[in-house]
């Protein structure tokens, strides 16, 4: 099958930062985003679970499929958000199928 | 006095608070224990919803009293209000930095809306009456306290200051909301309203409370557990001495409205309340680099615990004394 | 009319009606309120099983009636039939497509479960009766529209046509299986068996609906939030129509059956209301070029509001007056 | 014996067996009906909480007892015994590997508290009293036959042996905390305790107890089309023998201890019940090569089937013979 | 440690679709997937939240880890299912342990 | 924007080992981790799902960015775990921001 050279950036970051960060991907063009529960980590900040949580507490996982050539304005507006907080960025390398999505 | 600790002792072995305890214990033994995050906010729904509804349905029997008006603007104004006597409080007794100690100061002019409803039940069970409109006055009193905070840090040049969407974040937080929401719905439907939906409000509620508080426990366990070394001394002293002058601030704004008995214990519980859920979200947005394990030690290890064993009683006496129920 | 005034004005200030309006509000203002999905669909699985063993305790009571079966015939036909009807309106009357339009008409002729909930909470509180197995009927209802819609389209070449799993999922959906289930142990279990859990199944099932009803409306909200777009006249003007068009159906197969004034009124509920669980996730499989804002807006956003606030009354009025009630 | 077999019929018309019954066939036949996971954790911590509490407030009417503490040995004695008898028959009737045979026998000799939860319901509805502290009992059996099981295979050469992690982990499981915890509260709290939330812990249990058995019929169902392969004759024969055996030696240890009829009857579906939450966790964790589908089909698809449907009535009538009640 | 190369395939599809799509990864050879919830996303037909839905809406992510001889295949049975559903496909490059599973 | 390189660690292990999974990350100096809910799979061992689910069953998956010199003592540590265990571990080249945090 035909497949396309393409980026995966997987940002986790809190859920309390989520409808931010999404609002940074649209401004910077992405065309589309997934986000995943987490159901608990460990980091410089601590050890934390989501068990038996009220309040909008914890992580989400957002990946994000975009062409090579947008990587940089994307990981540039996330940065702006995850700057002050905490949470991981990766990006790795993918192949995807159906590029006129991208 | 005997007859705090009396009312001390007799809401020590009532399931609710036990149930605290067993989800405390089972934390710290660290049993693999757990509610779901599904269930833990399914019920506290069903909470703010009952507890908002029973509101409305008793404002709509006794009528609006003018002094709705008053207790709602007195709840902003201590909500206000604490968080400048917190944070003064703060730096004295303890070595907090500026952010941390305004973000805490933040949780204790907000409400803990569990430690309001734990409230109404010992009250409830007591058979003494309190104005349906304090739900309006705890809805009332969830946020002005977050601005205080980011008031207090705006003066030193930091914090990230409000933007619209937190704004609209804080004001229509999905807490507010539903109490709100619930408290205007059942002053719409009345007591007609109220029979409709009795069987599910009513009677399993402070069973519902047993189970909600069984989690609370397990969490403020885990926190407890995971944030020893935030506890100084100071910083304890601090999470039982607070609740205390809040409920004294409290006190005295529920006698200058003239509350009644019950209805000043519950204005007295509110101040003396250290908020877990609206709050340490805004915080995390607008104050980041502030430590989240000190709040929440704080609020839900220390302080919830002392407003739900001694607190309680201790501001319904006072409540009694002074306003001569 | 002045009756059907009333009813409707009563109808809406139900606790019921507002924390749907609640909901929807909420959600339209962009509060952060919302019930965890776990919440929603255990919420969803009480209150069919609960209307399910209901209306199977009641047919054990009452006896099997000879009506039954032509009422489960004509459940099945007006199910089938109701979508040409639809799909015709749909291309007068907006522009869509003929696979949105196929997909539109298949929810009409489909039926929400929760509309018939709420007719029946209505009828139990105005105290009229209705036949048990109204519940066997709607269970009835749900999947020949499916089949009338993909036979719609097949006639255009289009569509993917049915296969076997597509077949088992329609038939065996969960919410089937639970409704028919449930009818069949209260069937079996009689009076009897509703004793042992009428405490579960009929006391709190208002307050359970009501909470239903506050998801409902923010699902519903943040869908209109999303989709304005979609919303033509001619499609709103549908969304509105439509489910009066599908009610005079019903009313005509329930004179036809002789059911006595509650049970028209359900079977006018069941024509007029419009799936928006089952139906959307079959045409996500077999139609999935047709798009789905479209029918969930309607269905959702707009039919269900109104059949629950104006419709529900409206069709209560007109079975009494034509069956003589 | 025709008491038995009435009794198993009505058992068997039972909206607990139906509902059981439903999720079996729905699984069975493809459905996609689910109960989402949370929902089903919400319920069995409900049960728990409530059987605990109840039991506990039962024991502080009638106060404690002696045979208590005989009660408590006895159970961890039958806990620990009944895999070794399980462990031979395994070996006799079956072709399992050492470990297989092992990991199974840990889960006879462990409990089903939902097993014990129906028991309960029908001796009350029978108006037959029990012992309150069965529950402590139940607890004490869950974890015994775990060590029994993993010293079988340690004289084999084979297993991993136990980390002080995996002790907490049993001793401390989730399920005997909380069923200990709301025992020790209604202990404490007693009828006083009882009577503040006897209407969410009494009135629901029976609807809600439905429901989850409707969800342990889907799981059931849902296992026994993956693994029908691992049920050979052998092993069939033994998820049916076996509890049957286990309840003979549970009523040896029941008159020893002069027990009620009740309390008989309970402690013999205790023995003949086979656990399927805490004991396959730590046999995942101990006994990783043991192939999980074995014990999870056997105790969940086959003995809990039987316990529930013949085995309570059988048990009963012969606790009922044997104690002379 | 000795890791082997393999293929990370994640594709995120309508949760209508599971089924179908895992029965054709089994046919397909496939001897293993990991299916992960999605809480929420956006793409080209608007964004959505599984927040208090009834019904089996929204995607999920289904995580494929596979010997890289296999992908091929793998990529046009998978094709089949998503052509005509909303969803992405991303193939990446990874090592694992213990290569006897795959 | 400046990247750093990195590892990306994805084990999917039984929910009944996430806990001495994560003491044993611990343990080998991992920084930080992310755990998230797995709702079903399939494998040598059958298919599974975790609906309805009372006990702790099914799989978790811990996804782990560190710094590539530190693989082979997180691989080691990791595979003490897995060892007898079922479940799958991946390693994915990746690209992180702010590599102090690793
Ligand atoms: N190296 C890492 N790999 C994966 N997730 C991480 C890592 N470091 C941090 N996280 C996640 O990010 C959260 C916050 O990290 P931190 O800012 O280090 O406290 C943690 O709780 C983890 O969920
Ligand atoms: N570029 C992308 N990266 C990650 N997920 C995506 C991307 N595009 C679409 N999706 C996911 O696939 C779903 C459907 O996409 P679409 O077909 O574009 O509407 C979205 O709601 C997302 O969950
Ligand atoms: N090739 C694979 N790709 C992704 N996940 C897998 C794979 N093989 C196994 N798994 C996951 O690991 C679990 C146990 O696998 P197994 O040990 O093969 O039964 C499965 O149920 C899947 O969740
Ligand atoms: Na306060
Ligand atoms: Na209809
Ligand atoms: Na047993």
């Amino acid at each position: 099958m035909q497949t396309h050279q393409a980026k995966r950036v997987e940002i986790i970051i809190e859920a309390v930062m989520e409808r931010r960060l999404t609002e940074v991907l649209v401004e910077a063009g992405v065309t589309g985003f997934t986000v995943l529960p987490v159901s608990g980590g460990s980091g410089r900040s601590g050890q934390w679970t989501r068990e038996g949580q009220v309040g909008r507490s914890g992580m989400v996982a957002v990946v994000c499929l975009i062409r090579p050539d947008r990587l940089e304005g994307l990981l540039q507006a996330v940065f702006r958000v995850v700057n002050r907080h905490i949470g991981v960025v990766s990006v790795t390398d993918c192949e995807v199928l159906r590029a006129e999505r991208f | 006095m005997t007859d705090i600790l009396t009312l001390a002792g007799q809401n020590l072995i009532s399931p609710i608070i036990l149930s605290f305890a067993l989800g405390l214990l089972a934390a710290m033994a660290r049993s693999d224990l757990s509610v779901p995050e599904a269930i833990a906010k399914g019920m506290s729904i069903y909470l703010l919803f009952a507890i908002g509804f029973k509101g409305g349905a008793s404002l709509a029997e006794h009528g609006v009293d003018a002094r709705l008006v008053f207790a709602l603007i007195a709840g902003v104004l201590l909500s206000a209000a604490i968080p400048f006597v917190a944070f003064a409080m703060l730096r004295v007794m303890t070595g907090l930095s500026t952010l941390d100690a305004a973000a805490v100061a933040a949780h204790y002019g907000s409400i803990s809306i569990v430690t309001f409803v734990a409230a109404t039940s010992v009250l409830t069970s007591q058979g003494i009456a309190y104005e349906g409109y304090m739900v309006a006055v705890a809805a009332a009193m969830e946020a002005p306290a977050i601005l205080s905070a980011l008031w207090l840090i705006s003066r030193q040049g930091a914090g990230r200051g409000m933007d619209a969407g937190l704004w609209r974040e804080i004001l229509l937080n999905g807490s507010i909301v539903l109490l709100l929401g619930a408290f205007v719905i059942g002053a719409a439907t009345g007591q007609e309203g109220l029979a409709e939906i009795d069987a599910f409000i009513t009677a399993p509620f402070k069973g519902v409370l047993c189970l909600f508080l069984l989690d609370m426990g397990l969490v403020a366990g885990r926190g407890l557990r995971s944030a020893r070394g935030v506890l100084t001394p100071g910083v304890l002293g601090f999470g039982v001495l607070m609740p205390v002058v809040g409920s004294l601030m409290g006190m005295a704004a529920a006698l200058a409205l003239g509350l009644s008995p019950g209805g000043a214990a519950i204005l007295m519980v509110l101040s003396a309340s250290a908020s877990y859920i609206a709050v340490p979200a805004a915080m995390r947005v607008a104050l980041p680099e502030a430590n989240p394990s000190i709040y929440l030690t704080l609020a839900l290890g220390v302080t919830f615990p002392f407003n739900l064993t001694l607190g309680i009683p201790i501001y319904l006496a006072l409540a009694t004394a002074v306003t001569g129920g």
